[in-house]
């Protein structure tokens, strides 16, 4: 059993123990509420430095009232996961909130160009499946994963991922390190006080994130009462002791998508887009963020009522995404 | 000879785009799997593929949609983890639905695009240039996964010179690697898989017996020299290159009026080709 | 990285290539038609010297019909995946079905006493969740998956698992080698006739076990239309292309419980103890298996409608089981 | 000095079964998870645990059941992969949901069975004897899980001789294997587990610093030397053995009407104890 090669990039310390004791000590087993404020659950759960996982992105059901939240309170030196995200990444290097990134994908632009270039942006290359699996082994409490894919390219090269002989087959095979990140923000359909939450439809890994990281913030469209938890355990998809804040966010991931609920902001999106094209994430800030002391009084004052009406409106299919 | 024909009437008037997204979706086999890149080209190819050709070929997204029959046409971008996409699906489940289920060989075809592709069908989508050249891009996303794990890969790309190189600038997704026997399978992808052919809008090229990538077909709007021109690295070329069909006006009726609708993907860097007496010509100055 | 000691147990070989090119080549990627009767899908798909996997057990939501007709066709040599199970093993031992166990839990009595005596079984030492993870790694496709159990114990000496260095902590590591066995026998609430299968509440490895396997055979107690399946695909649990044949049975599980449909037969169920306990086995298939051609006519003539309509009525609870 | 006492009358009749239970019902702490295996002792240890002492602790089963408020009684055998122990859960999974949250150290207690256990904690449910005279039992279950990678681990069994020895015939689940440092460790188990509690119908153990077995606390109804005279290997014994406080009859009442009706768990080899004067004292012939 032999390593046959290795990437030579930093990767978040694997330590399947240290993350135990770190629940041991910190996550509550005991149903406790949890509610409070986007403001609050930012100030409390993100620290500088630590290492962030969203799952999905800005533009689809993503904690897009948290991303802007991080803004707001300009975290620093954020360590980013990179998967599955369009304008996330850009929006959050632009802003200056992050330092490095795990890159699955991320959309590309000037914004991120000049913080290359100012020496402000560590990536490192792996790709989506990766970058889930790696959660997945961080969620299942193992060091690592195997994998059939990154093996031979130049992302492996450049990440934490190693090819060993395989002990059983005698063939090469690539293994990952696990990711258990500081902190996962997750945006959910409903959950209740205590955490307990329901995605509906598709996701990337929105369990995965939350059983692997430290600390796990929920937006959630609906709070809904435990009655209805327990009235249908085979929807509840992450459970109430890997939370540790429940934030009630309706359009919590405006201009984007969330499916079942509401469609995207085209208009916005595409501003978006622009902001991260032409490094324009200050201009974005200050349109849509600082002015505002919390997300709702952007919606009010800046989206409008009626605007929101409409988005609900334009989600015209319901079928699977309500129990 | 000509390749791909169809049953349908023959288009006066169409864009490369269109040109290439038919070209690929004549290719789709009927009761096939297909794990597609959520936007741009791939999509629109399975989706005309399955509605034309082959009712019973099924596609995944990376967001774990399985067997969908989607709400046309999907919003701009909204081509994952969004209702319109996800629609009618058999089951839904997570990226890391999509990636076991692959690594598994549960997935025939995969259909990519990739920023640059080099003589071996490696594939990038990370990064241009180098050192102070150097300009990041997104990242392989699911390709990776895709190109290591379906059986047969097709890519979807431009047909510039720049495009076509020696060696990629970054692997983002594994071709044949080096191009030696077995390079894969010493590197841990799954055995037996890799490209299997590359499209662009002007041209389909397969790989031959030593995994060198091949031309096999042109549009019959350009040459053969036109196309080895915008390679920077000239592909093997075969001893008989056909000619591909061009779209027929049922085609271009379901793709335009119900794929892509906003001309996101057939819109996007593309030259328009007419029938001009019997030879189809593309017009310049685009 | 070195391997520190390893079980020395025959483990199904370990070849994920293998398996791919088995899927590629055996398993129909096209929605087609896959009903059969519980008579034809053993007769096709379960093979004598087949390792068999099936989900839940005899008693609780198990494909207890199938392990009748396994009984009924006199398959033999079986190697079983003994993971969460009472009585079954007994069961296919005592019938002569079964000469190899992965042992996870079984109900022990002196039908297996017996087999061992007679040197007709030979068992490996697992344990129920170190077996569902060997199912998991099969269903990711991976060679082999790291546990935190296992190790130290006398059954990891009788296993297939590895105790090596884990290349990025350093620290000792268990793996187990991925399962994937020949055929997987899964009861479920409701399937279409693709394969599309739902299971409400709780299981054991159903999911994984379907796709680990290269023969998978579904029982449910409802055939439902696929455009039931696309109008809720959050509640599908095993796709269609993993699936081979598809079984209608209603009290497929009898008897056992089939949570949220029907409750337990408890005279049955404590005979079924009594038939392992007592080696009694013969006489047990010969009271309810060898003397009807169905298990239909089992039902129809053995159990009576009445019977079968007080055990509906005895499930009381829905909730949750019920889209 | 009396350990575990609790308010309420104490019972002038009851069986060393529900002493045993009702000793642990009253270890259970609150606002903390226990995974139990589903059938016998532990899980009426926990049930009666949560409506007297510590409501809100939460239980977790092999199944993947978390934190449910099941509907009581169980039918005989369906503890788990049934209604009524699953209703009102907070979450559904299957077995690698409560295995994967126990090895990320979200279980902050384990409650076992077991046939055999040694001067180290370790547990048997294998086999027993060797050679011609072994009889293979059920194997350990989830036990093996719940014994590694629960931070704490209460073992509930028989005080018999042939069950308290030296080296268990078979580990099936991890003590502290050989005793020495680390042991478990350098067995890839996580760091700072093991065993924590033995509890019989007539005894208490913890682990001294050197991970030895050591009995700390005694029925009423029994002596030391009563309780040693059944253990094979003699456990270390604390300076001060304590008695434990016996079972109430507002406990008794939970158990026996709405926990065990039938007498499942509290039926099986258990001899009977009444309060004689003001001494409890077990009924012989049992």
């Amino acid at each position: 059993m032999r390593i046959l090669a290795e990437g030579t990039a930093p990767y978040l310390p694997v330590d399947p123990d240290g993350f135990r004791e770190y629940v041991r000590e910190h996550k509550s087993r005991a149903l406790e509420p949890k509610l409070l404020s986007a403001q609050e659950a930012v100030a409390r759960f993100v620290a500088d430095g630590d290492y962030l996982v969203y799952d999905c992105n800005y533009l689809q059901r993503g904690p897009s009232i948290l991303i802007r939240e991080i803004i707001r309170q300009r975290k620093r030196d954020l360590w980013l996961c990179g998967k599955f995200t369009y304008v996330d990444v850009g929006l959050l290097i632009g802003a200056e909130c992050a330092t490095k990134v795990d890159c699955g994908f991320f959309y590309q632009g000037k914004a991120i160009d000049r913080a290359i270039d100012e020496g402000r942006l560590e990536i490192y290359e792996y790709s989506n499946v990766v970058m889930t699996l790696r959660l997945q082994a961080g969620a299942m409490g193992l060091p690592f994963l195997p994998v059939r894919s990154l093996g031979g390219t130049d992302g492996f090269s450049q990440s934490g991922a190693k090819l060993i002989e395989d002990p059983y087959t005698g063939q090469p095979i690539t293994i990952v390190p696990a990711l258990n990140p500081d902190v996962a923000l997750i945006h959910v359909h409903q959950a209740d006080q205590y955490g307990n939450a329901r995605v509906f439809g598709t996701g990337i890994a929105h369990e995965e994130s939350a059983l692997a990281s430290k600390k796990v913030i929920i937006t959630a469209e609906e709070i809904i009462d435990t009655e209805e938890i327990r009235s249908d355990p085979g929807r509840t998809s992450i459970p109430y002791y890997a939370v540790d804040a429940v934030v009630h966010a309706p359009f919590g991931a405006y201009p984007g998508t969330c499916q079942g609920y509401y469609g995207s902001d085209t208009a916005h999106v595409i501003e978006c887009f622009g902001a991260v094209s032409r490094d324009g994430v200050a201009q974005y800030a200050e349109k849509w963020i600082s002015p505002f002391a919390t997300d709702q009084e952007m919606l009010d004052k800046l989206v409008g009522e009626e605007k929101l009406s409409q988005l609900r409106a334009n989600e015209t299919i319901t079928e699977g995404y309500r129990p | 000879m000509t390749m791909l024909e169809v049953e349908g009437t023959k288009a006066s008037s169409f864009n490369e785009r269109e040109f290439q997204i038919t070209t690929v979706a004549r290719m789709i086999e009927d009761g096939r799997s297909y794990w597609v890149t959520g936007g741009g080209t791939p999509i629109f190819a399975i989706l005309l593929g399955q509605r034309r050709y082959a009712p019973n070929a099924q596609y995944i997204t990376e967001d774990g949609v399985i067997a969908p029959e989607p709400m046309l046409p999907f919003e701009p971008i909204m081509t994952m983890v969004a209702s319109r996409p996800s629609y009618r699906a058999l089951a839904w489940g997570t990226m890391n639905t999509a990636g076991n289920h692959a690594q598994l060989g549960y997935m025939d075809y995969g259909i990519l695009n990739g920023l640059q592709v080099d003589r071996y069908g490696n594939i990038n989508s990370t990064l241009i240039g180098s050192g102070k050249e150097m300009r990041h891009f997104g990242g392989p996303g699911g390709a990776d996964s895709i190109a290591a794990n379906c059986w047969r890969i097709i890519l979807m790309t431009d047909q510039e010179k720049r495009k076509f190189v020696e060696r990629v600038d970054f692997i983002s997704s594994a071709g044949f690697l080096d191009g030696t026997p077995n390079a894969r399978e010493r590197a841990g992808l799954p055995r037996g898989t890799g490209p299997w052919r590359v499209v662009t809008p002007w041209a389909m090229y397969d790989f031959d017996d030593e995994r060198r990538m091949r031309l096999i077909a042109i549009a019959p709007y350009v040459t053969v020299e036109e196309v080895l021109a915008e390679c920077e690295y000239p592909p093997q070329v075969a001893e008989q290159v056909e000619t591909l069909a061009v779209p027929t006006e049922e085609e271009l009726e379901v793709l335009r009026s119900q794929l892509d609708v906003q001309g996101q993907a057939t819109g996007v860097r593309s030259g328009w080709v007419t029938l001009e007496g019997d030879k189809y010509v593309r017009q310049t100055g685009d």
